[in-house]
């Protein structure tokens, strides 16, 4: 192989390169600043409105790994009363096949996506915990009415935070650093 | 000359840099001259086949998603293509321009990480990398915002998609079909004459037409060896018969070419997505498909061209909910039969480049 | 578009050349008997007419009386495709011969379908488990195995 | 043919490993009970000690299926592991600090990843990011699958999703300092 | 007694006998090539201890010592070389096994 | 101050050179070798000829050692180690008889030592002895053809037919 | 007469002699030393904040202001890591190998002026010494991979030496052009005679000089040793705690001490108007730097035949005419005028570098086996 190019193809792409120190650097510094997820997100957790289901188990019968534990009884008035509904997220692969199958829109994908935990045991959620909360919001994924009241996504496309993009400061430097544990 | 040495058998993997995952290659070596090499795979066997017979046909979607996770809107899409062909499902027209956006950004994108990561091989200390993850993460952005997931995306169903897109996707796609020749430009600028990267890679690792053909490659690494086999054309499927572009080839099959093919099939796939979003219809996402699906008796073998090559999904069906029997015919896993003709008498340096080459994903390999 | 040539008149076709080896034929594919199926195959690789230079993909399905290996077969110069099929009775020995030495493609994918499926690929020359390793019991991938 | 050889004795190995794994190793949580107690002397050290440490994570890359995407996803520009001190992601086990497991642990790997594991030097800590390290996630009934990597290691955070965001892995390496804040000179 | 030119001497003459001792007993090719070093090494100590005490304002010890050092260097090479050469086709550097004059 | 630096240094040097020829690990052997280097670089600052130190340094330690540690590797003699051969006691005894008699040669001559101080800086007057007028630039050119001949010959040597 | 002495000099007026000899020098290491490992410091956090800036993201940043503390965190947590030595490894020869590659880093200081009479020891062989000492390097290496006792070390030991060895000539060919034109061997005398940088003066010496000591401090794209695609850590793969520190802290002492080294022969040194020299030094040490990185962050790696080929055929060729070019100049043309030579340096290397690329081939291909 000769270098019969004299080296301008290496001069090129460090010309490439030395652009790019006065570009704009695409990070976000996550913990004090945080993305706008998509309103469709699938995030790492569930959330079930007891109100809402009727014990049907349409959901645990549609989950590809039968990871949604359901028991009920008869209740008086005839209906079902869940006892017991029961959700390993350290299983669940967060596919939202049972959300879509859910008839009476009593189960949606949750939001958040900052779940890590210590011990596996918290990451399987009892009906309590996974009843909608100030930490467990719901998603807008296969959830129109909800998705039309969730903010717009920023995108790493639009460059500017005007037009709807992820903010991007031009030097880079940190101006908000928290105490960063 | 060469001064020979005493052969020695170089363990490389499952936990190596340049394996991309976990393959495992057991090189013999002659002071740095590779003598043989054995492929161990198997590291990421998750028995997909097997776990596809105990689930409906809608349940494997989400299985397909992790075959290869570089481009997992396209395992969708071969899947559900195949599904279709079986059960004889007609789809709506806006689906079908759905999916074709969806694959031809996944090649996009997918791409990007291949030219990428066989730069990183090269070790450019990660710097294309991230320059092609930035474009990336734009893509990422755009299917999360149809699905909610950067990286499974579960999308396609049998008859369609499972949504429509919102209103904001189609203004931000255009931005980024408009933006992104610039960015290929700029990555070809950066890399495609760089002698250091010519030096490297022109003329490493030849795979001849007659044997990429014997070994059926596919994908860009038949392509590199000029032959001009694209099944979108050979056997059109979907609706690629309305688009027009070119299929880039090769010339000798080098290192070179297959970087070079996989860098012009970017800018194809920015001509395809511009002519989909033109022709964009409005209409139904998903046609009426019985949730329990159960297709007649019979068996199919579809395949689409991925972008590490043709996919294919053999399904034999008992009319039950599930498939009898699921096969995956993986691109990857049959590139690789061809490694050992391009490695062989190249160093370790060059293996690796050529493995990356290929473009190897794992979890297509194994399963 | 490839074109689906019609089972039934490759059958014919082969069926000239070696009387006795086709097993059944229909439309889709074409089922050899499996002592011949090194020869068909190497009559629909070499003859002019067919010339199917490349094998796209092989697998191995259990019908629990029979194993059948299905091979797809394409032309890439007249882009044309055919189903080649070859059953194998025995539950305990399942052997076919192995096609890799006419298609190299066939290599891990008959290795692959030796470690799931345990059909015997006679002629393989490296044949041993791809994906799972030494001493695991079984193949998975048939329906008997829990 | 020696390889063959080979081949067999990893075999004996993984099927040895498979058997004594059947149980999950317990979480090391004991110190989320405890309070912080400490010796005055030992204090300073302490935090100079975890300051550094807790800043300065050498992550192994151990991608081993769809997770490891996010992972370099985590580490690439958009997310900048790097901005944490972390930018050194480490291939030789001897010099890092955190070990991420990110996708499906096979039984066929499972050895890989004890040795490198016993490799790492003192303090060492584990991240099992993605459903398929927690718990075998979608695979867990398939037969060659690990269900859950906590049957070859201890691990210390595990964070959920299929796979997790970058933001979600940042978050469970936040938790991992957390741990590593609390801990003492005398454990490690 | 102060270190004087005798000081050097002697230990010009120790490490050569040790450099004998090693080239004479050693069976190991490479190592009597490294013994054979020594020796030269004691040379040159004599040489420059020479230089400094007989004749400090001529430095003709030191230039020879240069001299050494270069074909040291050359010696090296080609011993090396012969040692490789006969590896090869010997698969052994013990010089008791060189008792052919073809290999 | 000087005294004890020399015998320091004598120490080492017959200790490393020792190290040479009785350790059986042959890495190590040549890694005691590098050491003697060394400190015969060191001997001669103590003897006022910096230049030669540095030479020393540069082509014993930088070269000569470094190719020598690559015959190791090559010949992989290294598991077999460094045996003594069969003529190791006459070795031993015409070595001792050699040293004895340069030690009672060195011992018993009246040197004609100068007292006039070292020539400092030494570059300089090498530089010019070595090519200036009346120097040695016959020798060094008949050196430079040695070198040439010396590496055709490894080449031809190592090359495989 | 350099501070040092002349410190002694008084030092020896007031106290005993043996005093006033290593009481100096112990304060003139520790000043240097201190200083090395500031900057070593600074070169660390220099090198990944200036990382993420060609790669679009921040690098370190919420440790201190803008990230200076990262590089100590790093460094405390190495120093206090777990020391693994591997069992069938060669014990002594592991332990002694990160010493062995870290002396010879802070011994070239020892030559390095940071300032007029700034400086540890003004050897008359000072340019010989450099190269001389960090050729003992190779040897430290070389002993890590091999005692290691694992194969990527081993492959990393056999390039090293190859590497090292390889360079170390057109290195010493290009300095030799600088020493003609100083006419000494001492730093300090070519920092004094430089009125016009030699970087001007001898534009392919410059080239040539750079490229090798790149190549010897190993970093990309001649970053063969630690080629982690391919052979994962290279040397060090065994090492950790306190000896992986030691390997970690010789790297980046290399590269200062080299661009240290760069910016003296040919920058010109501590030289330059109204700064103190230390700031001109130090400018002009991150500046060499500066390059470094960004040849790092662009170009892909060479392979390692193609890595000897461009030692062998490439540079050694060019700094054998650089160096009679230099010669022939410093003869005849160095009494009319100084900035005569650069043009026609400046020509010579144009030419030089243009017929080059055209004869010169990188070589090495596909081996029969």
């Amino acid at each position: 192989m000769k270098f019969e190019r004299y080296g301008i193809g290496i001069a090129k792409g460090m010309a490439v390169t030395f652009k790019h120190l006065f570009r704009a650097p695409i990070t976000v510094q996550y913990p004090e600043e945080k993305l706008i997820v998509s309103r469709r997100i699938r995030g790492n957790e569930l959330v079930w409105y007891p109100d809402k289901c009727t014990g049907c188990a349409t959901c645990a019968k549609s989950c590809p790994q039968g990871n949604i534990e359901i028991a009920t009884h008869v209740g008086d008035k005839n209906n079902y009363v869940v006892d017991k509904f029961e959700v390993d997220t350290g299983r669940c692969m967060f596919c939202g096949l049972c959300v879509e199958a859910c008839p009476f829109d009593a189960l949606a994908m949750g939001i958040s996506y900052e779940r890590a935990q210590h011990r596996r045991k918290q990451l399987v959620l009892s009906k309590e915990e996974l009843q909608l909360s100030d930490v467990r919001q719901p998603s807008g994924y296969a959830r129109p009415r909800i998705e039309a009241s969730l903010p717009k996504q920023s995108l790493l496309i639009y460059w500017d935070k005007e037009e709807g993009g992820q903010k991007l400061s031009w030097l880079g430097l940190s101006k908000k650093r928290g105490r960063g544990v | 000359m060469a001064i020979r040495t005493e052969p020695f058998i170089l363990n490389m993997g499952p936990q190596h840099p340049s394996t991309h995952g976990v393959l495992r290659l057991r090189v013999t070596l002659d002071g740095e001259v590779v003598t043989d090499v054995e492929l161990v795979m198997g590291y990421l066997h998750r028995g997909i086949e097997k776990l596809g017979e105990n689930r409906t046909y809608a349940q494997i979607i989400p299985l397909t998603d992790r075959l290869d996770y570089v481009a997992s809107m396209t395992n969708n899409f071969a899947y559900v293509l195949a599904v279709e062909k079986l059960a004889g499902i007609e789809v709506p027209e806006r689906a079908e321009y759905l999916r074709i956006i969806m694959a031809e950004m996944m090649r996009i994108a997918n791409h990007l990480m291949a030219v990428g990561f066989f730069l990183n091989d090269l070790g450019a200390m990660m710097t294309p990398v991230l320059y092609m993850w930035r474009e990336r993460e734009k893509l990422l952005d755009l299917f999360e915002m149809v699905c909610g997931q950067r990286l499974t995306y579960n999308y396609m169903r049998i008859g369609g998609v499972s949504h429509d897109i919102p209103e904001e996707f189609l203004p931000a796609l255009k931005r980024f079909v408009a933006e992104m020749p610039g960015f290929i430009d700029e990555y070809d600028r950066l890399l495609s004459q760089n002698e250091v990267l010519l030096a490297r890679t022109k003329g490493v690792g030849i795979l001849p037409k007659d044997t990429a053909i014997n070994t059926a490659a596919s994908g860009p690494v038949l392509r590199a060896s000029d032959v001009k086999w694209d099944i979108r054309r050979a056997d059109p499927y979907s609706i690629y018969d309305r688009f027009d572009f070119e299929i880039p080839v090769g010339t000798v099959g080098d290192c070179y070419d297959r970087y070079w093919v996989r860098m012009q099939e970017m800018r194809q796939s920015v001509r395809i997505l511009e002519q989909a979003i033109a022709q964009l219809p409005e209409g139904e996402a998903c046609a009426k498909v019985p949730q329990l699906l159960r297709p007649p008796v019979g068996e199919v073998y579809g395949h689409i061209e991925a972008p590490k090559g043709e996919l294919g999904f053999h399904l034999v069906s008992d009319n039950s909910i599930a498939p009898y029997r699921f096969h995956i015919r993986a691109p990857t896993l049959i590139n690789m039969t061809a490694l050992k003709d391009m490695a062989i008498g190249w160093k370790v340096a060059d293996l690796i480049i050529i493995l990356g080459s290929i473009d190897v994903c794992l979890g297509e390999i194994d399963r | 578009m490839t074109k689906a040539l019609n089972g039934e008149e490759v059958a014919k076709k082969i069926a000239k050349k070696f009387p006795g080896s086709i097993a059944a034929a229909d439309k889709a594919a074409v089922v050899v008997t499996s002592k011949s199926l090194y020869q068909v195959a190497e009559f629909l690789k070499n003859t002019r007419t067919l010339d199917f230079d490349y094998l796209t993909n092989l697998t191995a399905v259990d019908y629990t009386d029979y194993f059948e290996v299905v091979y797809h077969l394409i032309s890439l110069r007249h882009n044309h495709s055919v189903v080649l099929k070859a059953r194998c009775y025995d539950r305990d020995k399942p052997a076919v011969p192995s096609v890799v030495s006419l298609w190299r493609a066939a290599d891990f994918q008959e290795r692959e379908a030796y470690d799931l499926m345990g059909i015997i690929f006679e002629g393989h020359p490296n044949l041993k488990r791809l994906l799972l390793w030494e001493g695991f019991v079984g193949h998975p991938l048939r329906r008997d195995y829990l | 043919m020696p390889l063959k050889e080979i081949d067999i004795a990893e075999g004996l190995k993984i099927n040895s490993l498979m058997e004594a794994s059947q149980q999950p190793i317990p979480d090391p949580d004991k110190w989320l009970d405890e309070e912080i107690r400490r010796n005055v002397l030992i204090t300073t050290v302490d935090y100079v000690l975890d300051w550094a440490r807790s800043r300065s994570l050498f992550p192994l890359m151990f991608g081993l299926a769809c997770c490891a995407f996010e992972m370099i996803g985590a580490a690439a520009s958009r997310f900048d592991i790097a901005r944490f001190g972390m930018d050194i992601f480490r291939w030789s086990p001897r010099q890092a600090d955190l070990m991420i497991v990110a996708g499906t642990l096979t039984w066929k790997m499972a050895p890989a990843v004890k040795l490198v594991y016993e490799q790492m030097p003192e303090p060492k800590w584990v991240i099992a990011m993605g459903q398929c390290a927690i718990s075998g996630g979608p695979f867990r009934e398939s037969y060659s699958v690990v269900p859950g990597i906590n049957r070859i290691i201890p691990v210390d955070v595990y964070v959920p999703g299929c796979p997790p965001r970058p933001e979600g892995l940042l978050h469970g390496i936040r938790k991992i300092h957390e741990k590593i804040i609390r801990e003492s000179i005398k454990k490690a | 007694m102060s270190v004087g030119l005798e000081h050097y001497l002697v230990l010009s003459a120790v490490l050569f006998s040790i450099g004998l001792y090693g080239v004479l007993a050693k069976r190991n090719a490479v190592v009597i090539l490294m013994c054979i070093e020594i020796m030269l090494n004691a040379v040159n100590i004599a040489l420059v201890a020479f230089s400094r005490y007989v004749v400090p304002m001529f430095l003709t010890g030191q230039i020879f010592a240069i001299f050494v050092i270069v074909v040291a260097a050359a010696e090296t090479a080609v011993g090396i070389a012969i040692i490789i050469a006969i590896y090869r086709s010997r698969e052994s550097v013990d010089v008791d096994k060189f008792d052919l004059m073809k290999w | 101050m000087f005294d004890i630096v020399f015998w320091i240094l004598a120490a080492v040097t017959v200790g490393a050179a020792l190290a040479v020829v009785i350790l059986r690990d042959v890495f190590r052997a040549a890694l005691s070798l590098v050491l003697l280097f060394l400190t015969i670089a060191v001997i001669y600052i103590t003897l006022y000829a910096d230049f030669l130190a540095v030479v020393q340094i540069l082509i014993y330690v930088g070269a000569i050692s470094i190719l020598i540690i690559v015959a190791i590797m090559l010949t992989r003699e290294v598991w077999h180690g460094s045996p003594s051969g069969k003529l190791r006691i006459p070795a031993l005894v015409v070595s001792l008889l050699l040293l004895g008699t340069l030690v009672f040669t060195v011992m018993s001559t009246k040197w004609e030592t100068s007292s006039e101080p070292p020539q400092q800086p030494t570059t300089a007057a090498i530089g010019l002895s070595l090519f200036g007028e009346g120097g040695f630039i016959l020798p060094v050119e008949i050196t430079a053809v040695l070198l040439l001949a010396a590496v055709l010959g490894a080449i031809v040597l190592i090359r495989e037919k | 007469m350099t501070l040092l002495e002349q410190f002694q000099l008084w030092l020896g007026s007031i106290w005993p002699g043996w005093a006033a000899y290593i009481v100096p020098a112990i304060v003139g290491i520790v000043v240097v030393l201190g200083f090395v490992l500031t900057m070593v410091i600074v070169f660390i956090w220099y090198e990944r904040r200036l990382l993420g800036r060609f790669q679009v993201r921040l690098g370190p940043n919420r440790l201190g202001p803008e990230g200076i503390f990262q590089p100590i965190a790093t460094a405390v947590k190495i120093l206090l890591k777990e020391d693994i030595v591997p069992t069938k490894s060669d014990k002594v020869i592991h332990w002694l190998a990160p010493v062995i590659v870290f002396v010879p880093v802070l011994m070239i200081f020892a030559v390095v002026p940071f300032g007029e009479r700034a400086i540890l020891t003004d050897l008359n062989v000072g340019v010989v010494y450099v190269v001389a000492i960090s050729s003992i390097s190779a040897v430290g290496i070389y002993m890590a991979g091999w005692a290691s006792n694992n194969k990527y070390g081993l492959i990393s030991a056999l390039r090293a030496v190859a590497q090292m060895v390889s360079y170390e000539l057109p290195v010493v060919l290009a300095i030799l052009g600088v020493v003609l034109m100083a006419g000494s061997l001492s730093m300090t005398q070519i920092v004094a005679s430089q009125k016009i940088p030699f970087l001007l003066l001898q534009p392919l010496g410059f080239v040539i000089f750079f490229l090798g000591t790149v190549a010897e401090m190993n970093r990309s794209p001649f970053d063969l040793l630690e080629a982690d695609s391919e052979i994962v850590a290279g040397y060090h793969i065994e090492y950790s705690g306190m000896k992986f520190a030691m390997f970690y802290l010789g790297e980046y002492g290399h590269a200062l001490a080299y661009s240290c080294i760069i910016a003296t022969l040919f920058l010109s040194g501590w030289q330059g108007p109204l700064l103190p020299p230390i700031i001109w030094l130090v400018i002009k040490v991150m500046a060499v730097f500066f390059v470094i990185v960004w040849m790092r962050s662009t170009l892909p790696r060479l392979r390692v035949d193609q890595l000897m080929a461009f030692a062998w055929k490439g540079l050694l060729p060019m700094a054998i005419i650089n160096l009679f070019i230099v010669a022939a100049e410093v003869l005849w043309l160095s009494e009319i005028t100084p900035w005569l030579m650069v043009a026609v340096n400046f020509v010579f290397a144009g030419v030089l570098v243009l017929l080059w690329s055209k004869l010169f081939t990188l070589g090495g291909g596909r081996v029969e086996v």
